[in-house]
């Protein structure tokens, strides 16, 4: 049984560490955030210009100068610090973010991604996801393993284009994960989600990977 | 000759030509300069390029001058809440230039600061690399991007003085500290403006520098997604 | 995983081999991390390159390492108030690199900001200038300049708490922001660690991502030109 | 009679005008603030790091971490506000500074500036001047029409180190004042000191101006 959305994003929360600064993307990589252990201090950064995000307010807490980069009314937290754009990427750009978490619509099997943009679709354009996967120490990608159709996401080579090239460290999907060492080139099958089996992620996996 | 102006419209007297260069602060509606859009829009002023993170939504913020097809192009990071611009971009009508977020925050820093220029690995092997100048560091491939500057620049802040010092609140801040830098005249709109001296000199977010003219003007602060858990 | 310590000593350990390139904070023994000078000083690490605007004075600031003969470079805008520097460097014993100030400032600011290269006017047909790549942007010519790193930087705020955030106070803040974005490893001293949340989120000046160890300690804070006037 | 320091100071503020954001240079320069205008709100910068720069501190006031950029006790005025240094160069490279008053060794005709390195002696550093002459948007020099032993310092061309090329647009002497509109190359003598002589003037200037 592949796991669900949810249980992906507690998949991708174990590579959480304590003192970790972290960039949740839109969809899926939110809900990362719920799945943060007890205990663990990790600081997320939202790019439009706050660290230390706190959690949705309630009604009275709404503030309408403060949201997330997903344009959702958040609250602070007591270690929270507020800055511009500018520092914001700075801080993405020069490496200072442990971890970004992203969604994906394509991966391929050297670490690209593609995530932003569908030719001949209307464009709403790459946000803060190029400076991200640019920038970041260290990259996952959170998809459903195949689209609509059933054709394989994690593949050779991607067809749309590109958010960034060789950048993605991880990849965690509904059916299993895969993740490289810094240097490597190859992704290794790490972990199958329950029941699914070699075959099945196999036959659902166009990437180039090594298996055992 | 103060720097306060009495309304929007007054602050941006004199400023609004055809074929202005203009950058609007804020991120998605949070700290936009709602009365300042709006007088902008009501100069009637054509062919502008805007510079802004967003485009607003239909019928606020810059979907106003979208609606009057004062914009000719817009150079944003995302542009996705906005039916009128879809249209008149599928239909050729307004000009598009996306640049990463961080790219851009960069640029228009950059174009205040007299860089011309910067190098950024944001977009290397992608679209937004191509027919851009690309150069080794350290053996890593880099980006050669370039300042922004803008005849006309129009923020949002907190609290204001009558010296144009500026300070601003929460994620409000976001592109106006930097718009504030890159623009040839900037027109601040604040939510209060307070006595010269009742800012903290050592908590000044934009110094008076930056800003040549100043308003007290109302908000709206439209929420684009109020999002709430159970009290 | 606390980022505080309890001594200079403490917050530097580990961290004081030979080699290293150390920046530290400061314009002239304004707002310099005094305790964290003495106890790299005191950890004997040899053959430094020190970026930093000045270095110090006989036997104060940047000084103390000067007179251990630890530091091999210095990267700095003016270094006049310094007889032993004077004498190494005329001896040979000590390479120095001269930067303009605001140059110094960018290029720092750039390095820890992801950013390898940047173009500037500044000493453009000067002695800065020989040896770099000029370019020219909208007719004018510029000179690139690289960012600039270091394995450790030594920084001084007012106020600062666990979490690494941290605040200025008056010209005390000059290079220390920009240095804690580029040291691989950032340590602060400070006047007084506060309680988390008792620092306003609208006014850090640098968040505590940039800072990765700090320490409460006593500075003597030396003047070196006091000037007054009649009460 | 050629003017005093005190004079030639008075008379590189009357360049000044109401609104102008200024940065006063060490030595001479210092003393132009002492000749603003009652009324007219002129703003001091210290590039390291201050706008609205105060008055030296009485005993009382002194604060070792509010310095100027010539290391001096100074104080705070109700508009001032601090800034980092990338910050404060960032206004100076990008032109917002209006005016910048700096001393000189050696200033050529077509404008160059030479104020920072003598070769052969200790060199102490460029500090900001180099930015200063390369970033703010008018430059005057304020020196001694001669040196100690009666030689010109506006000269035809530097044979010091230059601080920066084709950057002075005013030049104050003891003599007189000498200035050029933006974009014109030469310098045109606008004004004697007292019972200061063309003949004089001109005999103590190398540089190749316009005297009419």
């Amino acid at each position: 049984m592949a796991w669900t959305r949810d249980e992906m994003a507690a998949r991708a929360a174990q590579e959480l560490e304590d003192g970790f600064y972290v960039n949740l993307g839109i969809g899926i990589p939110t809900l990362v955030a719920n799945h943060i252990p007890g205990g663990m201090n990790v600081t997320l950064q939202s790019e439009n210009g706050m660290l230390g995000m706190g959690p949705f307010p309630t009604e009275d807490e709404v503030d309408p100068d403060l949201i997330n980069a997903g344009k959702q009314t958040i609250t602070t937290l007591p270690k929270s610090s507020f800055f511009d754009s500018a520092t914001s990427f700075a801080m993405i750009r020069g490496g200072h973010i442990d971890l970004s978490i992203l969604g994906a619509m394509e991966v391929s099997e050297n670490g690209d991604i593609a995530n932003w943009m569908i030719p001949g679709k209307m464009v709403k354009g790459m946000g803060g996801a190029m400076d991200l996967v640019a920038g970041v120490k260290r990259c996952i990608a959170l998809f459903d393993h195949t689209n609509k159709r059933g054709k394989s996401k994690f593949i050779k080579a991607c067809t749309l284009p590109l958010t960034g090239q060789n950048c993605i460290h991880m990849v965690v999907t509904d059916l299993g994960v895969f993740d490289r060492a810094p240097g490597q080139q190859r992704f290794r099958l790490r972990e199958l989600a329950p029941n699914v089996t070699l075959d099945e992620i196999q036959a659902k996996t166009e990437a180039d990977v090594i298996w055992t | 000759m103060s720097k306060v102006y009495p309304t929007a419209t007054s602050a941006l007297e004199g400023l609004c030509v055809n074929g202005l260069t203009v950058m609007s602060g804020g991120f998605g509606l949070c700290g936009i300069p709602e009365n300042l859009i709006a007088a902008l829009r009501d100069s009637g002023a054509q062919n502008l390029t805007v510079i802004s993170n967003n485009a607003g939504v239909d019928g606020f913020g810059l979907g106003q001058l979208l609606e009057t097809k004062q914009i000719t192009k817009m150079v944003s990071s995302y542009v996705g809440e906005n039916k009128e611009f879809e249209r008149q971009y599928l239909g050729g009508e307004l000009e598009l230039e996306f640049n990463p977020q961080g790219t851009l925050a960069e640029r228009i820093r950059a174009g205040g600061s007299g860089i011309p220029g910067f190098y950024t690995k944001t977009g290397v092997g992608t679209l937004i690399g191509e027919g851009k100048e690309h150069k080794e560091f350290n053996g890593e491939t880099y980006i050669l991007e370039t300042g922004l500057k803008a005849d006309l620049a129009i923020i949002k802040a907190w609290k204001g003085d009558a010296e144009g010092n500026l300070i601003y609140k929460a994620t409000a801040r976001n592109f106006s500290p930097m718009m504030a830098m890159a623009g040839k005249i900037t027109v601040a709109e604040v939510d209060e403006i307070v006595p010269v001296g009742s800012l903290d000199p050592n908590f000044i977010h934009t110094t008076g520098i930056f800003v040549q003219r100043i308003v007290e003007a109302k908000c709206e602060k439209r929420i684009e997604q109020r999002t709430v858990r159970e009290a």
